[in-house]
């Protein structure tokens, strides 16, 4: 049989686990760039710590916790241009917080408040978003207007490795191929969707390979290594924003708390496995490089946390502070102007509002 | 003026915002050289180009998904599919972004997003090409659902629903695309989106319908005429939000009410309408209201259409019934 | 008998017709050794194998798809939604093929397929997570759509879905999952599945109600009572087909009617059930239809969720406003 | 970069347009399975001319052609077997054929006639499938009720060129690897998607790298070379009997004919792209390599043609003696027993029908 296409996928790494270089590193790998990333992955974590109290003591409604992928989300954040356009899934605190959206906004979406939503990050940024996978039609679409105005813009979108089986997934990235968008994918590939093992997701051997079904270039990196990550991002970017087409990106990583505040991992996957990820994370190479480099004291780690905690405290404090929405926030943002019937029901529900005080 | 058919009229509309508004692309599956399976959008791509007006990949949620996100980021864009029975990939898209964008984010995105799709049966096509749908959208917080029945209004409500800052699912009677003609001046004049249109007045029954049964619903009304039976006749055709408020007044003149539309009757937007005027109208009622509508089953194929439809002799017959109450 | 909540029945008659019938399998996502984020497939996977209760892709449009498939090659597939909310993805396959395989093919291929999904509000879930969307369903036709409010109910019609040799969407009130506790015995006893329930027998008004707003409406009923208004109470349960028997012959009795849901109000099943009492009791009904629902707005976040919903304060308010007129 | 997964796409084919071996041809190309795969080919495409004309003078509905589309029909029918389960979209009239499908049948299915789809064919075929790509999850559904029971038995499916593009049929090709399911997908490609290129459709270079995304086998085949059509059909089916996983397999191939008999190809393709396809078509392919073998002669083809056309003939006139259904037959098979609702309507259109005489 004639070949008519080959295929390769590449695995981009710079620090082992322990925080080695596998080879020289990039140009963005320099001091002040990586204590910058080093901050954000920690402020993330202890905020992500927090939100999982505040649930556990009432305070905080169900919370998808970022334990372990701060280095993906990290590394999308700082890659992209504040012009750029995110459409997160519902955990990339690090990306968002980078690009101006508040703790407090995050605490207040998983509060159950859509003023969360309202964010102070771009405006032009999407929400969270719950459904899983139709994000990835967002950005294409986002791009397709960007490409139309002729924007050096890239629109970029996160999708976890569950979210690869959806539809939407597929139809978006061969439509960002066929016009060639500015779009930039990424599939952080944490092993697990809730109780369901990548295994069982799928008989890739790589998410990577699925931009292959939409002949677009694709990568995989380790996601733990946010040197890595970064150079594959702030490659993906240029790419699209030069107008050479979109890009897939698998980055791979460990999910190390349960799904959410509502999941108990440990119904599902043995505590060995979980261990055996623990030492892959992100923050502990980071911080050997930068230690092994003299860039980093068990001071400055000491002095780090402290900060982080008090932002998150203030951030804490912020949230719970804000006065509740009144009734008429249910119906003030469906339509440019309310309807008729809207505004009829609208008066209902102030009056029932009064009437239970 | 020129006198036109309705899908020239929808051609026109299109056209017109294009040449007036940079934001607006027209994208959808054949609608580039093809000028879409009906001719709707033909010569727009020759005359715009074609980065205004698209052929997209074969992909519905991707049709809607896509247009959710041009929409947040600035453009206007008019999606079309190529008939409402293949709508339903994209209603997750439609109902779960589309129209909660702007709730969701409490203002800060909008999608000023506008879906098109040939409606309804009558014109002996394939499976699948003859769905009467508007209820699934109708029942959705935060979407407008339009459905015009005369080349006048197509023109005027697809001029508002492109100009609507919100999502506006756009209904086309394929039935009515050629069946008559009427004169429609190209003036850019956009129809309000929440106003029923009274086509007819009359003292003894209110017809209430939209779509293509409009056609069905306006020849029983002449008939009925005839008999001494004088109808007042109301196009819905913005089936969400609903003006009852038209609907009431003709009720409380006519004290009768007979609706008629092609979809199936249960949980259909018709039962809405009853449900009001028994909410608000039961005292001015004379008579037990009347649905003719299309039965609670599977749009059958061509050959068993006409027999699915409601025809004018159903409508007469239930008119004739609310008035031997 | 054992005393068990409206969870543990589901999951009792699941494990019933598993143990019972080799040709049901339960599939998903998540409801395997996780036993399902609510945990109603708890224990099933460890009981009767990989093989017949088995963790899905994640991939609703493929849960409903495949389901039509592997029904129509003579399994019993129960599929699980992992809210009702994420159920659009799949409508396509639920309307276009579940619902149709047996009118398109004139009997010759069955889809007998179930598919549940948590559904409704109350449970301070996040987003998506607390829809109600029975009237989509019900609009449909060729499909059975069926909400149980108790545990007896819940296991009696979910014995009813699996065995039905047509399509079932089965959607279980989540605010209720652990709310109470009631005997139900394993005795493989279904209920019909076009049949509503009266629960409570009253005079002076008909509150007609279904999925978790039952709760609120059997609230309100006892406290009407001590006011001295006496309420009939008909849990719909099978709201498609609608048994409008039960319901007209109550009204007929009482002369009055509440009806209470949680989705939004438009384009409801409540609107259908008002038509229904309009068109065929007008001349029993002593006051105008009440409607108390959900708003035609998105289903809030939990901030919210509390005022949106229908509470007992405005069911009493709408029966009280029945006994004015 | 590592290199951590690798793809190749092979291209089958044994017989060029000339009818020309490019290599030694497998032991299904016999005599005898070449005569009847000519004779099954010759008879689908003297049926497609008349339904045409059918739908021409109005005594037919929309009709979607076959034309051009033979060998890849054909081999699917012949390669499976009875107890296999076909998932068509509309235009595999060989196959189905061939699996005993009545052309009659057919005509009464483009007629707007649902007893069309009560076919003759097996009990366990799916009927036509017009929303795109859904089929291919039928199929998947399929495969897994049979992997459930152990039985040796395949589910086929077919899909257009425009239709992997949509999401459901990635969904059933992930599940299918997966699960490795009796599963085997063809994917038509005519170049054609109503007025769409392929161009458009998709940046991959051959669809069936969209296999690749699913982790599972996938090949390309001269889709006009019944021969090579043939062979991959086989070793797909042998394989996934075998319990040894999906094939999603791209056959090559052109639409010579307009999209349906309601669509006209001359408004967006030019009459030299259609010629330069005629001269590969499959039939002339076939004939010519059996002539070569001095196994068919120019009465050979005389005589068969006029067999076909009395078969065709026939079928016609079947298809026109069929009583029209009664109005029941829009309720009688929605549930296995109809429900009270219904059976008050299916009175109103009785009356109703009576009325109208
Ligand atoms: C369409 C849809 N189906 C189901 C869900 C429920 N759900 C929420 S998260 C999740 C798993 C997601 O896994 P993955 O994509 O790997 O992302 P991760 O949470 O691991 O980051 C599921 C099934 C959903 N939110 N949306
Ligand atoms: C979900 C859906 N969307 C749109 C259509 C309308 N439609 C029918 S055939 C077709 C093109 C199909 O092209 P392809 O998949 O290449 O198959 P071909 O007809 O060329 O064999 C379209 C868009 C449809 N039938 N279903
Ligand atoms: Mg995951
Ligand atoms: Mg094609």
């Amino acid at each position: 049989m004639k070949t008519v296409a080959k295929f390769e996928i590449g695995f981009e790494q710079y620090l082992d686990p322990e925080g080695k270089p596998t080879k020289k590193l990039p140009r963005t790998a320099n001091k002040e760039e990586l204590l910058k990333l080093y901050r954000l992955m920690t402020l993330v974590r202890i905020f992500d710590t927090k939100a999982i109290a505040l649930q556990r003591t009432g305070k905080l409604g169900t919370y998808a916790s970022s334990l372990g992928h701060e280095a993906a989300h990290a590394a999308i954040g700082v890659a992209m241009k504040e012009k750029d356009c995110l459409a997160p899934m519902y955990r990339e605190y690090a990306a968002q917080i980078e690009r101006g959206v508040k703790m407090s906004e995050i605490l207040l979406y998983w509060g159950g408040d859509e003023r969360g939503s309202n964010f102070s990050g771009p405006a032009h940024d999407f929400p969270w978003c719950v459904p899983i996978a139709t994000q990835y039609l967002h950005a294409a679409g986002a791009a397709a207007a960007f490409k139309y105005r002729k924007e050096e813009r890239v629109a970029v979108t996160v999708i976890g490795d569950g979210g690869t089986s959806e539809g939407d997934f597929y139809e978006a990235i061969n439509a960002a191929g066929a016009w060639q968008l500015p779009f930039v994918g990424v599939v952080v590939n944490n092993k697990w969707a809730i109780s369901v093992p990548l295994e069982k997701q799928t008989a890739a051997e790589t998410l990577a390979q699925k931009g292959v079904a939409a002949g677009i270039e694709c990568v995989q990196v380790d996601g733990n290594d946010i040197v890595a990550m970064r150079e594959v991002m702030e490659k993906a970017l240029a790419k699209a924003r030069a107008g050479k087409g979109p890009t897939l990106i698998e980055a791979l990583t460990y999910r190390l708390h349960d799904h959410t505040t509502a999941d108990d991992a440990s119904r599902y996957r043995s505590d060995e496995e979980v261990k055996a990820h623990e030492s892959k994370e992100p923050l502990i190479r980071l911080r050997k490089y930068l230690m092994e480099q003299g860039w980093w004291t068990e001071e400055d780690e000491e002095k780090l946390i402290e900060e982080c905690r008090a932002e998150v405290d203030e951030a804490v404090s912020e949230y719970q502070n804000i006065e509740p929405p009144g009734v008429e926030d249910m119906f003030d943002y469906h339509f440019e102007e309310i309807t008729e019937p809207l505004a009829e029901q609208r008066e209902v529900a102030i009056r029932e509002a009064r009437r239970n005080g | 003026m020129a006198k036109m058919t309705l899908i020239d009229a929808i051609n026109m509309a299109m056209a017109h915002e294009l040449e007036n508004d940079d934001r607006v692309v027209v994208y959808g599956e054949d609608v580039g050289v093809n000028g879409g399976v009906f001719r709707a959008t033909i010569g727009l791509q020759e005359r715009f180009g074609e980065e205004r007006v698209m052929d997209t990949p074969l992909a519905e949620s991707m049709i809607a998904g896509m247009g959710v996100g041009m929409a947040a980021q600035g453009l206007r864009p008019v999606g079309e599919i190529q008939f409402s029975g293949f709508i339903y990939p994209g209603f997750d898209q439609i109902i779960s972004h589309a129209a909660r964008l702007r709730n969701r984010t409490r203002g800060r995105m909008t999608c000023p997003l506008v879906i098109r799709a040939p409606f309804g049966g009558g014109i002996h096509a394939p499976e699948h090409h003859s769905e009467s749908t508007e209820a699934l959208f109708a029942h959705i917080p935060g979407l407008r659902t339009v459905i015009p029945s005369s080349p006048q209004r197509a023109y005027g409500l697809l001029l508002a629903a492109i100009r609507c800052p919100d999502p506006v699912i756009f209904f086309e009677p394929n039935r009515l695309y050629r069946l008559t003609k009427q004169e429609v001046e190209d003036n850019g004049e956009a129809l309000p989106l929440d106003v029923c249109f009274v086509l007819r007045e009359g003292t003894d029954v209110t017809l209430i319908s939209w779509a293509p049964a409009m056609n069905e619903t306006l020849k029983a009304a002449a008939e009925l005429e005839e008999e001494g039976i004088s109808c007042e006749v109301i196009d819905v055709a913005t089936i969400a939000p609903l003006d009852m408020e038209t609907i009431l007044d003709s009720v409380a003149k006519t004290g009768r009410a007979v609706i008629v539309h092609e979809a199936p009757r249960n949980v259909g937007v018709g039962a809405e309408i009853a449900a009001n005027l028994a909410e608000h109208g039961i005292y001015d009622l004379r008579a037990p209201i009347q649905r003719v509508t299309g039965y609670d089953t599977v749009m059958p194929l061509a050959k068993m259409e006409k027999q699915y439809l409601p025809s004018t002799a159903r409508i007469k017959d239930a008119a004739r019934r609310t008035m031997e109450d």
